[in-house]
């Protein structure tokens, strides 16, 4: 191990702000991407499931209710 | 109610026509003929107002169109070449702005109605560009469902329409003269309108 | 198109594809994690600090992955485009697509570690050199691809125009990449290479080998999520979504 | 009246979004010009400090400027102007309607963006904060006198050069005043003097200029 | 074949000398930019000989940028496009006829125009050569890289600003060549490499960007 | 010559129609029918290859279009719902800029008479823009007097003209026909028209 203290990694010999804020940053949209994916995936399988329950229950009532032709 | 007398046209240095006089009252349609490029638009947009004629005067009720500016312009529809729908927007909201624009009061369920009317159900949310030639035409010509303005101005508006379309818009004008209306039509069509009368012009 | 075109078409089918794809996300988010943590864990703990560059230095463990994954990434989304527009296959059409807003995001990475390094090192957050723009060049190629496909509404002339884009701008990553060669800038060139023996020491070496091959992987696992969703969203007329999404009680093809 | 105008800035709202374009092009123009600018001219930032309130001004004038054509010719080839021509109110008030949709979506992006922007050369917080507010009252006026030019070319062989000859002319002390404030920042002189002048010329604009652009547009139309 | 091109290039110049906009609004465009920078900038001549190889080339660029959309939209909208696209020749070609007229419209006009407003700059007669040389070669590369930009983006949402960001990454490289040529010799140094470069660009720009656009055409047109 | 198997067309997200076949020979008229909307347009522009079909396969001479390319686009004239034209150049330019596009010789004696033949004598000089719309509309058709190439594709010709016109029109594509070409034409105006024989395809 490298460093002798926490503090000190934290510090990063007076870069932190750059260092950090570039392991932050990266940090924070590699783990955005995937959460915003699973979430807008989910989005679309609701919606797809409503869509495909609604023209079920449009062709069933067709069949219902317009007589042979 | 609309007077023309003794109206020329001059378009370049051509004159396409002089001395055309006319007179339109209540439920009578005014069938301008002439074959293309005889200056039917050209008569249309005078009596709009859009272009002055060159001899002659044009009275609405008596009074000059000219004078009366607004308050003629809010007694009169006009459709002519162009449809005067964008193409990014969609049928709904085509006949709602034009409608607003016009100062008239409709709303949605009233447009959707009239877009239903016109034969465009289930396409009120496509946007315009993705239409058909006739359906363009329809969505121009679904302003006429609720227009209850005295005078209709209409510049070949069953081009592009299949039959059943040219049907439905005859019977608009026909239900518009039956209210009392004028219009003054032109087309290379036959068409059957039912009306108080029908006066025909024949330009050139 | 022939038959043996249409067995290709088949192999490379959404259909075949998207479970496949389902099986393989797990493991490359694994492999992932694993490179990642033992990448940062070698960058971060145990490389010694840079003689000229003090601590500073570290970023290099972030920025030299996020800039090669966004070239590769081009490079590899070009390859798909190319070949849906060659031969028509679905599946090409929309792994480009997923591949972008990836590509994008680490076009975007680079520039911002290459910014927050610029200034402690050279004194500025930007400079207007040739490998700094070539870059900033291909976030916008990217952004360039996204804004074309997301404004066309057919699918298949967005892939087809997306495609011919995505090709046209594959010139500028040989920019990018020999920019350092060509002209003298301010950035610091090539210290990586397969003929010469690194001039790196090898401890910062493996750290950034490794945190590359982490976001390489990372890139797979996301790509795939994505071309999963968009398989649905395209196919969702097909019995394939319907049976794929139909609840576990019910039957999945009614009539 | 107030009714009419909404009318027309939501549906010119509307379809600008509808376009993105529009909402975009003029902004992203602006954003163009301003960062070619550097690449062109060299990186130095004592050399791009000064360069900054001309750069910014011309950007902005240039996008606005590059919008106008459009401004009536879609109305006029579709046959909407003359449908706003037929409408049952004074043209003038359409035209204003129109006039402030344009800056709606031309001028005030711009100016959110300019700040933005200025950062990239460096300017002070004194000087960000008068280029915004140069903006925010001379794009208005850009607008408003623009769309004198726009009616006046509708429709005329070589429409477009025309217009910039004609619209020139008359941004040119709008550019000089706006630019001429911001200067006067960042040199740390007081921006009053040019503010208040640029403040005249945007009330003209805005509620002046639609009265001619409505005589021009009936006579385009004739 | 060569007939072709030529009848397309007869057919657009004729179109451009009609409409006149055409011709003169890339020229007009580029002496407004350039003429604009001294009044937003300042008259110090020394700042001015800085910024003249960046100014010429940007206004240079976005002239033709600006041109870019009409370069198929017209064709498009009143149905010639189709016309062009079922023509019993490869669709490159006419593209080819498209892209030379267009140069021919916009950066003839520019090159020619260039050295004239170089003056006004106070540059040496050897800059103004390089100058004028550089665009000579760099503009057709502008208009055949931009023709891909144009045909991707018709009838697309948001065509205008879409366009230019298309195009602009595949602009910059010709900027950075271009204004080096010039500043090399501005300052004394020697501008072949940076011409050669352009020279190469050129070449793929004309000869090979035809194609690419023919293509996107058609899935235009689908 | 031409034959079409198995026809699909899908818009958005909307099948327009599907399994559609027809085969025409020299001398042949197929009358495409069809409501606004119906997909007619769609269906030209995929005989022109314009568009490719979602489904199925369109012959000519017995080889697949895609494949013939420049030698199918030699033997095909289109005229779609836009005229082509440049409004900015005169009717005579229009048409010389046109023949040379499409790769004919038409020299400028030639095109004179077929303005005039198309009832635009005296306006060969004056820019479409002034043009009445059926005006306009001729300007284009006047590519059909000099046309020789087999197959004519004719998409609403008759839209804005008068009724001289649409005879005229008429007769020229009769001629086609005797000929031994073969048309393709939409339209929702009856007219009759000389042929060997007409095929009706209605779409939905
Ligand atoms: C926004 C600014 C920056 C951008 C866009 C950028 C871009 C890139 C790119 C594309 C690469 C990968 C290409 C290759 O491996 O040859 C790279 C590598 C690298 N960059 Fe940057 N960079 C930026 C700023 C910086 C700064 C400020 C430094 C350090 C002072 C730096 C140091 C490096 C190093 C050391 C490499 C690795 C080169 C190698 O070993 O191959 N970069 N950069
Ligand atoms: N500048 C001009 N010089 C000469 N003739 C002109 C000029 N401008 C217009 N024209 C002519 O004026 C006439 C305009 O006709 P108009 O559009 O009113 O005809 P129309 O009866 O509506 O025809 P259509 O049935 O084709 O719509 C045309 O014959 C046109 O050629
Ligand atoms: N993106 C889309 N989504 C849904 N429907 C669409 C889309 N694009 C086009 N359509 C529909 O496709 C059809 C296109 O029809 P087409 O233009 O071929 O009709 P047409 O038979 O030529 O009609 P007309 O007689 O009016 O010219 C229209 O009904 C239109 O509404
Ligand atoms: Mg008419
Ligand atoms: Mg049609």
């Amino acid at each position: 191990m490298y460093w002798n203290s926490f503090s000190e990694f934290m510090a990063m010999g007076n870069h932190g702000v750059y260092v950090w804020g570039s392991v932050g940053v990266m940090a924070i949209l590699m783990l955005l991407e995937p959460v915003l994916l699973i979430q807008s995936r989910k989005n679309l399988i609701a919606r797809l499931k409503r869509q495909f329950r609604a023209e079920r229950s449009d062709a069933n009532t067709d069949r219902k209710t317009s007589p042979q032709r | 109610m609309l007077e023309a007398s003794n109206i020329e046209c001059v378009r370049g240095e051509r004159t396409l026509f002089s001395h055309v006089d006319f007179r339109l009252d209540g439920g009578e349609l005014l069938d301008l003929q002439g074959g293309n490029g005889s200056g039917k638009t050209s008569l249309l947009r005078m009596i709009c107002g859009l272009s002055a004629p060159a001899n002659g005067e044009i009275r609405w009720r008596g009074e000059l169109i000219g004078k009366l500016g607004e308050d003629y312009r809010r007694e009169l529809c006009f459709l002519g070449h162009h449809n005067a729908i964008k193409e990014e927007l969609t049928p709904l909201e085509n006949l709602l702005a034009s409608a607003k624009l016009a100062d008239e009061i409709l709303d949605a369920g009233e447009a959707l109605d009239a877009l239903e009317i016109v034969g465009l159900a289930g396409r009120e949310d496509l946007a315009c560009r993705y239409l058909s030639q006739g359906q363009k035409r329809r969505v121009a010509l679904a302003r006429l469902v609720n227009e209850r303005r005295a005078l209709w101005l209409l510049d070949e508006p069953y081009v592009a329409l299949d039959a059943a379309a040219v049907e439905l818009i005859a019977g608009l004008i026909g239900a518009h003269l039956q209210r009392g209306g004028l219009a003054v039509l032109t087309t290379h069509q036959t068409v059957n309108i039912v009306a108080g009368s029908v006066r025909q012009l024949r330009l050139n | 198109m022939g038959n043996k075109l249409i067995n290709i078409y088949r192999f490379a089918s959404p259909q075949a594809f998207y479970p496949l794809a389902g099986k393989m996300i797990p493991w490359f988010w694994t492999l992932a994690a694993i490179f990642g943590i033992a990448g940062l864990y070698i960058g971060f703990l145990v490389a010694p600090t840079d003689a000229q560059q003090g601590e500073g230095y570290r970023i290099i463990f972030l920025h030299v992955p996020a800039s090669w994954l966004s070239m590769f990434i081009y490079l590899v989304m070009a390859f798909w485009a190319g070949l849906g527009l060659g031969f028509n296959f679905r599946l090409s059409g929309m792994m480009a697509s997923a591949l972008a807003p990836t590509g994008a995001l680490f076009a975007f990475l680079s520039l911002w570690t290459g910014a927050l390094w610029g200034k402690p090192m050279w004194g500025t957050w930007w400079v207007w050199d040739a490998r700094l723009t070539s870059e900033l060049i291909l976030l916008f190629l990217y952004v360039g691809f996204i804004a074309l496909q997301s404004s066309i509404d057919d699918p298949r002339r967005a892939d087809k125009a997306g495609a011919i884009l995505a090709l046209v701008g594959v010139v500028n990553i040989p920019i990018i990449y020999f920019s350092v060669k060509w002209w003298n800038t301010l950035h610091q060139g090539s210290s990586v290479s397969l003929t010469k023996s690194p001039s790196m020491a090898v401890t910062m070496l493996w750290g950034m080998l490794l945190c590359a091959l982490g976001c390489w992987m990372y890139s797979i696992a996301v790509a795939l999520m994505r071309v999963r969703s968009i398989m649905l969203e395209r196919e969702r007329h097909t019995d394939w979504v319907r049976a794929e999404l139909a609840e576990p009680g019910e039957h999945a093809g009614q009539e | 009246m107030l009714n009419l105008i909404r009318a027309i800035i939501s549906r010119d709202l509307r379809l600008a979004l509808r376009r993105r374009a529009d909402l975009v092009s003029a902004l992203f123009f602006f954003i163009i010009v301003v960062s070619l600018f550097p690449l062109g001219v060299g990186p130095e930032p004592e050399l791009l400090r000064k360069l900054a309130p001309g750069v910014l001004w011309v950007a902005a004038l240039l996008a606005t400027l590059l919008s106008l054509p459009r401004l009536f010719a879609d109305d006029h080839r579709d046959g909407t102007l003359e449908q706003l021509a037929l409408a049952p109110q004074p043209l003038g008030l359409i035209v204003l309607g129109k006039v402030l949709a344009h800056w709606l979506v031309s001028g005030l992006p711009l100016t959110l963006l300019a700040p933005v922007l200025g950062i990239q050369f460096d300017l002070s917080g004194e000087a960000l904060w008068v280029l915004a507010f140069s903006l925010l009252i001379g794009t208005p006026a850009l607008s408003g006198i623009g769309a004198i030019g726009a009616a006046l070319t509708l429709g005329v062989r070589g429409g477009g050069v025309l217009l910039s000859l004609l619209v020139l002319p008359l941004y040119i002390p709008v550019l000089i005043f706006g630019a001429g404030a911001v200067d006067a920042a960042v040199i740390g002189l007081g921006a009053q003097a040019h503010l208040s002048l640029l403040g005249a010329m945007m009330l003209g604009g805005v509620f002046f200029a639609p009265w001619p652009t409505a005589a021009a547009l009936r006579i385009a139309l004739e």
